[in-house]
């Protein structure tokens, strides 16, 4: 028992690190990446493989705790494998310390029945290593309805473990959801969407059938009355989007066809292909939480095979009292600060870095990648201008001259200027007046002129406020018309080439989520 | 093992293939049942190869012969499901022979 | 000529093979941490970097399983766990000097054939959980496989024919004098492509690639997980170690015991494909499978047709 | 030891064959004739024919991995989700089937099988190499190249674009119009 205590300790030393983010949560973020970096310890890209998972945007969390606002941050906690535990980082300052915390839970071992954390009643914990092996393969999700409303209290104890894991917390907030079967029920017979949604919280670690059915409704539940505001029930279906649960499209039934519903996931429709063939066709949402993924996007997407057929662009929303991180500069400047030369061109440097890192990551080239971002860190650490000009230039000569780098992402995603004005893009994109390959080269661009005068004391010029992603003090965000932009650009893609394009436009949602709060303008 | 073995399970392969191919609807389903039967074909001439003929490589012929059609049934049949799907959007082998009518 | 080896052997190749890819993959999180922050500062830190991937495995075999909804475990498993078994079995005809487990006779279809099992594992671990990306991840080595295996099966055909045998210590005692790899060099090009592509490693590794949150592993955990990836890494180590009986002599070298090349020479290839990793971004079969079809078959065959021509006239 | 090899793969190859029309799931349809012929493979590597055994081997994988993406493109439910049947005419179809295997099997039993004549061969291989190549090398040339034809006939068929449509009418254009573009440009 000790040696197995012993080999839990060293195994979980160094944790896989999965990180939910929100908008207007950038600086977090990057705090959080630096910190890993130094630890050593990896960033994964999916719940699977993953122990500890960091919930960024803490500073709305409390408030929106109760609703879907964290509800795919929820769904992921889910969908990770015990052991694990998870950690809110609410401040930039704060992250080494929350790191520690969550470190000293997997540490602690604690078996996976047992609860991690303190008491959090949307935690659904669904890990219990009994049900895990469970493999009934029933299909028929409405006999298990049935099920539930027969045996009330067998439908109970499955239900209750699968939300809370064998936590000793509110049992009563479960009865109330077996009790709701008969209406979770009708929602879904009428309306696959909602069934579709709830799908992604089908997504549980370990759960028996029974307790998948039980866990779904009740989400049935939420989404249901989620779905009317904007973006909660989006948040809720981004999950899937994650992790892509549901292979037959999770929101099959916005389509309006009338599907069969098979083990809670509705199935997919069908649609002509571009090769003039009817096959099947899943709706998934893309977001929030895939790696290396705007923060807060999410696509709704009609994927045939991997090829995107319809695309609508969301933003997550939640909204954010601090401004864009990104922006910061250019904002403070607009309002009467005076800002030096320096510190705009060293942030926009480093968010040219930092998309740039995520380009690159996506296209696969997770080696490029690693070091841009090395790069960025020391920018935002404050290196001076002839340390990053030493790191730069090699990065940038390499990306340039990578002919498989054009030969992969030429023709991809072309915008032209012309196109780029219409929609009222005003950075990079539009400069670019091109593919996927002209933006990236855009960037590198900027981002060597940006490390070029990052040392410079002059006051920022507030004629010109043009931030990394276009104009700042423009009517609508600059992203939003990068926003606008996308579903054009996606349509017909192949899915490595969708997120390739996404990497290369990488709007920055903080930008929306900015709501500027009277009197916290300067955050 | 006896040469009366292998022909069974031969045998065996071939009749479950037939009634696959005889009862499914699907083309797709039917090309299996005919890959069943085509495996036993192969099972049985490499049976006969074995313990009648040794020494001519007749046997072996076949089973090379067998492996070909094998493939030609798969390139093909998929390639005639594909251009009925296209066309009709039609996979059963019933809903095609309406098709004549 | 190749002996056999003695029973023991058995044992000792699944050993050898797991501690090939644990130095491969440490040399590998070496490189990948130094991107990532900077070179180590110290050998003592280089070690700690080293030992990452050896964590990595606890770390994920203490995890426990999960599963998704309406998923099919059994395929799923049957997938993961065929990928290191294919390695394995592909790894038998691998000689070791001029000993292997078993030199069969057809040992270059062996191969051939072991490597066309992980089609299959991919796919099934990618279609088991029941999830869109992962779906795509087992897709998508489909594509790959489609795009690497002809040109693949002609380089491996052409180092055969070039020894006028299927027997793998055959084509090594062929090459005694002069390596497969300088007078076939086309061939062995694209063995060295093909080799990362089976193992959807490096450049290929769009089936398990992060865009995908790792694709068709995107959804296993646990033992699952290691089995799966493991399994790739042993992929890639066997696919490189083919390469030096198939192009690079084997074991014939001067000065040194044959095992000792057949080591050094296997790690040179290791390295080399580690290297190209960092320098290439991931390959999209959209673009590659044109490439693969248009260019490197006729070129693969212009170079069975050379080899067939010089071995006519021998 | 070969006996014991024998009655497994014998067994197994008969029963995931019978599995195939059993299993609602497409996946674990393809997969399960998969099985089946692996198992083949292996009797006829157990019967001394090493070359051909792994040759079934390596192509009835490729071949079913390609099948199962027919399969689940083309069928309905392909995730076996919903029960399901797709069969007509199930009764006559056994009793056919049960009357060909009675057939086979007296036939089998029966009939007066010749003792074994002459010896294999040191090198199977070579033999099956030459008796294919060698006195009727330029029939199986025609034979492979009109077989391949075939295949590119009927690939050609179900495909809807043609090089008109890539290329434009007098096919000219410099890089083909595809929907996705593709790395050579033709």
């Amino acid at each position: 028992m000790e040696l197995r205590r012993r080999l839990l300790r060293t195994a979980v030393s160094r944790p896989g690190v999965l990180l939910a983010v929100s908008p207007g949560t950038t600086r977090e973020r990057l705090a959080v990446e630096a910190e890993l970096v130094r630890r050593g310890w990896p960033c994964v890209s999916a719940p699977a493989e993953a122990d500890l998972l960091v919930v960024l945007g803490g500073h709305h969390a409390e408030e929106s705790d109760g609703d879907a606002g964290s509800d795919w941050a929820a769904n992921l906690w889910h969908a990770i494998p015990a052991p694990k535990a998870r950690v809110p980082v609410r401040d930039a300052g704060q992250v080494a310390e929350a790191l520690d915390r969550g470190l000293a839970e997997l540490r602690r071992g604690e078996p996976p029945q047992e609860p991690h954390q303190e008491d959090d009643a949307h935690s659904h914990r669904g890990e219990h290593g009994e049900h895990g092996d469970h493999q009934h393969g029933d299909h028929g999700q409405h006999e298990q309805h049935g099920d539930h409303g027969d045996h009330g209290d067998h439908g109970h104890n499955d239900n209750s473990a699968t939300h809370e894991g064998h936590e000793p917390g509110p049992h009563e907030g479960h009865n109330g959801h077996v009790d709701h079967d008969g209406e979770d029920r009708g929602h879904e017979g009428h309306n696959g969407g909602h069934s579709g949604d709830d799908a992604n919280s089908g997504h549980d670690v370990h759960s028996g059938d029974d307790g998948h059915s039980g866990h779904h409704m009740h989400n049935g539940d939420d989404t249901h009355s989620g779905h009317h505001m904007p973006g909660n029930g989006d948040t809720h279906g981004g999950h899937d989007g994650h992790a892509g649960h549901d292979m037959h499209g999770a929101h099959g039934g916005h389509a309006g066809h009338d599907m069969g519903v098979v083990a809670g996931l509705p199935m997919a429709d069908r649609a002509d292909d571009r090769d003039g063939l009817r096959l099947d066709r899943l709706h998934v949402p893309l977001g929030p939480a895939l790696a290396d993924w705007p923060a807060g996007l999410i696509l709704r997407v009609a994927l045939q095979g991997d090829i995107v057929q319809q695309v609508s662009a969301e933003a997550e929303g939640s909204a954010s009292p601090y401004p864009p991180f990104w922006d910061e500069p250019w904002l403070r400047a607009l309002s009467g600060e005076r800002v030096s030369h320096g510190e705009a061109a060293r942030r926009l440097c480093a968010a040219h870095l930092d998309s740039l890192g995520r380009f690159f990551a996506v296209t696969g080239w997770t080696d490029m990648a690693a070091r841009f971002r090395h790069v960025r860190d020391r920018a935002l650490a404050g290196a001076d201008a002839a340390e990053l000009r030493g790191l730069l230039r090699p990065l940038i000569r390499r990306a340039e001259r990578s002919r498989t780098l054009r030969w992969l992402t030429a023709g991809l995603g072309p915008l032209t200027a012309e196109h780029a004005r219409h929609l009222g893009v005003t950075g990079p994109a539009l400069v670019a007046d091109g593919d996927v390959h002209a933006r990236m080269r855009v960037w590198l661009g900027a981002a060597w002129r940006g490390a070029d005068e990052c040392d410079d004391t002059e006051a920022l010029d507030t004629a010109q406020v043009i931030g990394p992603r276009g104009r700042v003090d423009g009517p609508v965000p600059a992203s939003l018309a990068l926003l606008d932009a996308l579903p054009g650009l996606l349509e017909g893609a192949e899915f490595a080439g969708a997120r390739i394009i996404v990497a290369s436009l990488d709007p920055d949602l903080d930008e929306l989520a900015h709501v500027p709060a009277v009197g916290m303008a300067h955050g | 093992m006896t040469l009366e073995l292998f022909l069974l399970s031969a045998a065996a392969l071939f009749c479950v293939g037939l009634f696959g191919a005889l009862t499914q609807q699907s083309i797709v389903m039917l090309m299996m049942g005919l890959e069943l039967m085509l495996g036993g074909v192969i099972l049985a001439a490499a049976a006969a190869w074995h313990y009648i003929a040794p020494a001519t490589a007749d046997g072996q012929v076949l089973i090379v012969l067998a492996v070909t059609a094998m493939a030609l049934e798969m390139a093909i049949g998929f390639a005639v499901v594909t251009a009925l799907f296209r066309a009709r959007e039609v996979d059963m082998t019933d809903m095609a022979a309406e098709l004549k009518e | 000529m190749a002996d056999s080896a003695p029973l023991w052997a058995v044992f000792v190749l699944p050993v050898l093979l797991l501690v090939v890819a644990l130095v491969t993959a440490g040399f590998d999180a070496v490189l990948t941490a130094g991107a990532r922050g900077g070179r180590a500062g110290s050998v003592r830190e280089a070690a700690v970097r080293a030992a990452d991937p050896a964590r990595e495995v606890l770390r994920q075999l203490v995890q426990q399983p999960r599963r998704t909804r309406a998923s099919d475990v059994a395929l799923a498993r049957i997938g993961a766990a065929l990928l290191p078994v294919a390695a394995m079995l592909a790894a038998v005809v691998l000689p070791l000097g001029f000993r292997s487990v078993s030199d069969l006779p057809e040992g270059i279809v062996w191969f051939n054939a072991m490597e066309a099992l992980a089609w299959a594992a991919v796919w099934l671990a990618g279609w088991g959980p029941n999830s869109t990306l992962s779906l795509i991840g087992g897709y998508r080595f489909l594509a790959q496989g489609l795009a690497y295996e002809l040109p693949h099966m002609l380089a491996i055909t052409t180092a055969a024919l070039g020894a006028e045998s299927l027997r793998v210590g055959q084509v090594v005692d062929a090459q005694d004098g002069l390596w497969f790899a300088l007078w076939m060099p086309a061939a062995f090009g694209i063995y060295l492509l093909s080799a990362m592509a089976m193992a959807f490693w490096g450049p290929f590794d769009q089936p398990a690639g992060r865009d995908v949150a790792g694709g068709a592993a995107a959804e296993l955990s646990g033992a699952d997980r290691v089995l799966f990836l493991g399994g790739r890494w042993l992929l890639l180590v066997v696919a490189a170690a083919f390469s030096v009986p198939l192009f690079l002599g084997g074991g014939y070298g001067p000065w040194l015991p044959g095992w000792l090349w057949t080591v050094l020479k296997t790690g040179a290839v290791l390295a080399f494909l580690v290297w190209v990793r960092r320098r290439v971004p991931t390959v999209r079969m959209e673009r590659y499978v044109e490439l693969g079809w248009v260019v490197l078959t006729p070129l693969a065959i212009v170079q069975a047709l050379v080899v067939a021509v010089v071995v006519l006239n021998r | 030891m070969d006996v014991a090899v024998f009655w497994v793969l014998a067994v197994l190859a008969v029963v995931s064959g019978a599995m195939v029309f059993r299993f609602d799931s497409m996946a674990r349809a393809t997969f399960s004739l998969l099985t089946s012929l692996l198992c083949v493979g292996g009797l006829v590597v157990l019967l001394g024919l090493d070359y051909l055994g792994i040759v079934i081997v390596l192509m009835m994988t490729i071949e079913m991995a390609i099948m199962a993406v027919f399969m689940v493109m083309y069928m309905m439910n392909p995730a076996g989700l919903m029960p399901m049947t797709m069969m007509h005419n199930k009764r006559g179809a056994a009793v056919v089937c049960g009357l060909v295997f009675l057939l086979l099997a007296a036939g089998i039993l029966f009939a007066p099988w010749p003792a074994r004549r002459g010896k294999s061969s040191a090198d199977p291989t070579m033999e099956l190499g030459m008796s294919l190549m060698g006195p009727q090398m330029l029939t199986m040339m025609t034979l492979g190249m009109a077989l391949f034809a075939t295949i590119v006939a009927t690939v050609v068929l179900a495909t809807r674009r043609g090089r008109y449509d890539r290329l434009g009418d007098d096919l000219r254009a410099r890089r083909a119009d595809d929907p996705v573009r593709g790395g050579v440009g033709r």
